[in-house]
C-alpha cells in the first residue's frame, strides 16, 4: 500500500521536521509588532512577533500557533529565511511564495526562497493554500503595520 | 438482515479513489442515496414533473399526489399527531432559523432566557444569536462535562422561569453524544418554555417519537438519511404552527389577495410559498421507504456494531484522544491525534482512498471547550461494513507512522 | 435548428394521458427536463454525492467543485459582473422573500414607498405587504392599462423620492406583457430607488442582462428553466449584498462563532447558511449547458413563433378574450372563453390530454383588475411544436361545442 | 375523438342545463339570512339569501354567484331541492351530498336528493369536491347563523 507521491510531496521530510520542531518558535519582547492571523474554517491559529529595522529590515521573528503541517512548517521555514533581510527582498519574497503554491507564475528571485520551495506540493491540494499562507498573510499584516507606525 | 445485499443498493460505494476501493466515513456530514431515491427522482422527471396545488391536469394532479403523500410519511417516521403538523424546509438549518425567526419575533422579549448547551451545532447556535440581538433576549448554555454529556447538575440553576425557549442537539454531530431530550424537554415544559429539538443525526437513525419526546419543533434533514439534498422539515405542534405568523410571502401560502393586504393559509401551507421542491420531497418520500423497509431499529443496531468495533479498535491507537462517551452514541467517533493535524490526517486518509472529515464540525464553541484545534471523524451508516473499519485502523497506524 | 431533434431531448413528453398524446402548455407554471439535466443528477448521486465546503476529502471536494462552477455559469448567463453575485435560493419566492426581509428590515422607515405594479406574482406582491407592515412603509402601484401594460403616464406622480423600493415583474405570467424594466430601473435609480426585478419568466427565455437592466437584485427560479425544482437564485449588485445583515444562521454563513456572539462571511456565503441543494445546483448548471447549447437567443424566437401561432389561431375563437398585448409577449397565452369558466376548460382540456393551467396564476389583484375570476393560459416552450398549437385549437373548438 | 365517459358524466346535460340557466337565482329581501362563500384559489363564488320557517325549514331560497359550471349547477340544484324542506332533512341532505361527491359512505335518504345524485361525476375529479360543495357550505353556514339569531 504506498503512498501517493503526491502525499510525499506535500509531507516532504523537511517539511515535517519544521512542523515537529518549529524554529524561531516562542515570543519576542520589547519595541517589535505584534499580529495574531487565523484560517477560522480550519482552526488554524499563528501569533507572530516581528522587530523591523529602521529600514524596515527584518531584525528578528518569532511565532507561535497551532494548525496543520503545512500551516506551521511553512510558517517556520519563512521565519528562518526572511530573518535579517531587507524589506523589499521580503517583498518579493512573499510574492514569490505565492506563486509557488499556486503554480500560477514564474519566481522573480527563486534563490532567496531555498528550501521554502518544497511547498510547492500544496499546488495539488488547492484547499491547503491558505494553510501554507497562514505565517505569510500574517507577516504581510506585520509589515503594513509597521509602514504606518 | 443480509447487509451486504443492502450495501450493493448504494452505486456510489463501488468506486475507487486514489487507487484504493472508497471507504466513505463521511456520513454525519451527508448519507449516500440509495438506487431507489435515485430512480424516483429519474421517474418523477421522465413521467410526472409539473408544478403542484395549482393544476387540474394530470401530470399536476400526479406531481401533487405523490408530493403530498410524503407528508404522512414524514408525520409517520417521526410520530406527529397529524401529517398538517409537517412542514417542508430545505434542511434542519432552514428549519431551525423558521421557527428563530417566526416564534421568537411574536414571542420574544428583552430579558428572556433562550436556553441551549454548549454542543449546538452552528445551525442551532447562531439562528439563536440573531434572535437574542433583535428581542433582547439572553442566551445561556447547558455546559459539557469532560465525557462529553451535558452537565444535568447546573439544570436547577439555569432552567428557570425566565427560560423561554429551550433548544438542544439530540445526537451531537461533534461527539456522537445522545441527549436526554424527553428529560429535557420535561424541565422545560415545567417552567413554560418552548422546545426545539435538532435532530438532524437522529431521523432515519434512530427511532423518533416526537410526541414522546414531548417537544414542539423538531428539525431535520434528509440528505443525512439517504434522500436528496435540499429537502428536510420542521415539525411543529399543531397548535404552535397555527399560532404563528406567515413567514416567506409568496404563492400557496395565502387564500385572498388584494393590492394591499392578504390573508393566508392554515399550516403547513402557510409556511411553505412559492414552488417547493417537489422531486426532493418526493426523494424523501423514497428515502422513507427504503429505510423502513430495512428498519429504522435494525439501522440503528447496526450502526452501534460498527460504532462499538471502530470506536474499541480506535482507542487502541497511540496518541489517540477519543471525545465523547463511550456509550450510548450516535453512530461516529470523533477523534484527536497527538502526531497530527486533523486535516493533515484527513488529508492522508484521503490519498488512501477513506472519506473522514476533520475540522471544528460546525461547533466552534465545543473545540474551545475541548482545547482542540478540531478533530477528525469516522462517521458510519448501515451500508459501511467491518471491513471498513479494519481499512480504516490500517490507514490511522500508517498515518501514525507517517507523521511521528 | 433542429427542433424535431432537440424535442426528443425531454423523455416525459412521449407519453400518452388519457389515451391521447401529451400536450404540455403549461410550461409558465414548470418546464419539463431535459436528459442531460437528469442525468447530471443521476452521476452526481452515483458518483459524487457528498457535503460542500467542508471536507478535504475527494468526494467532497468533487461536489464542492461542481457547485461552485454553477455560480459563474448563472453569472454569465444573466450577465453579472462577478460571480460572488449569484446567491443560490429556492427559487423566485425565496430570492423576494431574501431582499424583503433583509434589506428591507435595515433600509426601509415608516413612511417609505415600496413601488410595485398591479401585474405582480404573489410572490412579490406579499412579501412586500410583509415588509410594509413591519417597516411602516406605503405599497404602491403602477396600474395595469386595458391592453396589459403599465401605465407608464402615472410614473411621473408615482416615481417619487419617497420611493426606497421599485420592483416588477419582467415578464407577466399571467398576460405575457414584457415590461421595459431597463428604463424603469433608469427611473428608479433617478430618484434613488432600490430595484428588484421578477425574472421567474425571462431567465432561459429570453436574453437577459442586469447589467444593462440596471437593477440591483433580480431574482429567478430554476424549474421554469430546465433545471431541477428546489433552486434558483438571487442576483444582488456586490456592494449591496455586502452592506446586508445576514438572513439564516448556520454551518457555512459564519467565520468565528462563540457561544456568544459570530461574525459573518462575505456573500454569497453570507445568504447560504446549512447545506445546500447540491444537487440542484448542479442541476441548475446542466440545464444553463443545456439551453446555451441551443442559444438563448434561438428560443426566444422559437417560443416567439410559437406564441403568435397560437395568438393568432385562438383569436378566431368565437367568444374568447385573449389578455395582455398582442406584441411583444412572453411564451404564453391567457384567455377566457365565455361559455366555460377556465376550471371547466381546463378540465376538459386534461380528459383530451392537453395541459392548461386555469385560475388566478397566482396573481388575483389582477383577475379582480380585468373582472375576471380567473382565465385559462397555454404556455409554450422550445420543445413544443405548431402540431401542438393545431391540437389545442381542435379541442378548444370541441370545448366551445361542448359547453356552449 | 370521443370525450372521455368521465367527463360526460362529469358535465352531464342536467348539469350544464343548471349553469347556464341558474334556478333561483337573485337575491332575497326582508327578514333572511345573507351568506357569502368562496374558493379563494379557483375564485369562485357565492352569495345566498335564506328565509327560515319557525321550525327551520327553507321556506325561500335565492343565490347568486361565479364560478365553474359544477359550483354554479350544483348551486343551482340544491336551491331546488332544499326549498320547502324542514331543517331535519335539509340536514340529511346536507351529509348525503358530501356522500354523493365522496363516494365515502352509502346515502341515507336517496330519493330526497333526486337529480343531485348526477353529481356523483365529482368522485373521479376529486379536486373539484369543493366546487360541488361551495353552494351547501353557504347553506351549512346560513343554517348555523339562523341557529344562533
Ligand atoms: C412571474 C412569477 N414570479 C414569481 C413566481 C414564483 O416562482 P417560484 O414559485 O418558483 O418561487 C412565478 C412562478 O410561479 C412567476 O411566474
Ligand atoms: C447536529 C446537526 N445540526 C444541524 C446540522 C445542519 O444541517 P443542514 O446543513 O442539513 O441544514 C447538522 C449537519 O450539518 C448537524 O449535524
Amino acid at each position: 500500500m504506498a503512498l501517493s507521491d503526491e502525499l510525499r510531496d506535500l509531507y516532504q521530510q523537511v517539511i515535517l521536521d519544521h512542523s515537529r520542531n518549529p524554529r524561531n518558535h516562542g515570543e519576542l519582547t520589547g519595541d517589535c509588532i505584534h499580529v495574531h492571523g487565523d484560517n477560522p474554517t480550519c482552526g488554524d491559529e499563528i501569533d507572530m512577533w516581528v522587530k523591523f529595522g529602521p529600514e524596515g529590515q527584518v531584525e528578528d521573528i518569532k511565532f507561535t500557533g497551532q494548525g496543520c503541517a503545512i500551516s506551521q512548517a511553512s510558517a517556520s521555514m519563512m521565519t528562518v529565511k526572511v530573518k535579517g533581510e531587507g524589506g523589499a527582498k521580503v517583498k518579493t519574497m512573499l510574492e514569490d511564495f505565492r506563486h509557488i503554491v499556486l503554480g500560477d507564475a514564474p519566481l522573480q528571485d527563486e534563490d532567496a526562497l531555498g528550501e521554502l520551495i518544497l511547498l510547492e506540493g500544496v499546488q495539488k491540494f488547492p484547499q491547503r493554500v491558505k494553510c501554507a499562507m497562514l505565517g505569510w498573510r500574517a507577516l504581510e499584516q506585520a509589515m503594513g503595520e509597521a509602514a504606518h507606525a | 438482515m443480509d447487509w451486504p445485499r443492502i450495501r450493493t443498493d448504494f452505486p456510489i460505494l463501488d468506486q475507487q479513489v486514489h487507487g484504493h476501493p472508497l471507504v466513505y466515513f463521511d456520513n454525519a456530514a451527508s448519507s449516500q442515496k440509495p438506487r431507489s431515491v435515485i430512480e424516483a427522482l429519474v421517474h418523477y422527471y421522465q413521467c410526472d414533473n409539473a408544478n403542484v396545488h395549482r393544476g387540474l391536469h394530470e401530470l399536476s394532479m400526479r406531481a401533487t399526489d405523490a408530493f403530498e403523500a410524503v407528508r404522512g410519511k414524514v408525520a409517520r417516521l417521526i410520530g406527529a399527531a397529524r401529517e398538517e403538523e409537517i412542514v417542508f424546509t430545505r434542511g434542519t438549518t432552514e428549519s431551525v432559523n423558521l421557527v428563530a425567526q417566526i416564534w421568537a419575533q411574536q414571542f420574544l422579549k428583552a430579558g428572556d432566557v433562550i436556553l441551549l448547551t454548549g454542543m449546538e451545532h452552528h445551525s442551532n447556535l447562531v439562528p439563536w444569536q440573531l434572535a437574542a440581538k433583535r428581542s433582547g433576549a439572553v442566551l445561556k448554555h447547558i455546559p459539557v462535562l469532560e465525557d462529553g454529556t451535558l452537565d444535568l447538575s447546573t439544570l436547577d440553576s439555569l432552567m428557570t422561569e425566565q427560560v423561554k425557549v429551550f433548544s438542544c442537539v439530540h445526537i451531537s454531530n461533534s461527539l456522537g453524544t445522545m441527549n436526554p431530550v424527553r428529560e429535557l424537554c420535561a424541565r422545560a415544559r415545567a417552567v413554560g418554555a418552548m422546545t426545539l429539538i435538532d435532530g438532524a443525526q437522529a431521523v432515519g437513525h434512530v427511532p423518533v417519537d416526537v410526541q414522546a419526546i414531548g417537544c414542539d419543533f423538531y428539525a431535520f434533514s434528509g440528505h443525512k438519511m439517504c434522500a436528496p439534498t435540499g429537502i428536510g422539515a420542521l415539525y411543529g405542534r399543531y397548535a404552535l404552527l397555527e399560532s404563528m405568523d406567515p413567514w416567506h410571502g409568496g404563492g400557496e401560502m395565502i387564500n385572498r389577495v388584494t393590492l394591499e393586504t392578504s390573508d393566508y393559509k392554515a399550516p403547513p401551507a402557510r409556511f411553505e410559498a412559492g414552488t417547493p421542491d417537489i422531486a426532493g420531497v418526493i426523494g424523501l418520500g423514497a428515502a422513507i421507504d427504503y429505510l423502513n423497509s430495512i428498519g429504522i431499529a435494525a439501522i440503528e443496531a447496526r450502526c452501534a456494531e460498527l460504532t462499538k468495533l471502530a470506536y474499541t479498535r480506535m482507542s487502541e491507537l497511540p496518541g489517540i484522544r477519543l471525545l465523547g462517551p463511550e456509550s450510548p452514541r450516535g453512530a461516529l467517533v470523533a477523534f484527536a491525534l497527538e502526531c497530527a493535524h486533523p486535516h493533515d490526517l484527513v488529508e492522508f486518509a484521503n490519498t488512501q482512498g477513506l472519506a473522514l472529515r476533520g475540522g471544528h464540525h460546525c461547533t466552534q464553541p465545543l473545540m474551545k471547550r475541548f482545547k482542540v484545534p478540531g478533530t477528525s471523524r469516522a462517521s458510519f451508516y448501515f451500508y459501511n461494513t467491518e471491513a471498513e473499519v479494519e481499512r480504516m485502523m490500517d490507514i490511522l497506524h500508517q498515518a501514525v507512522t507517517f507523521f511521528s
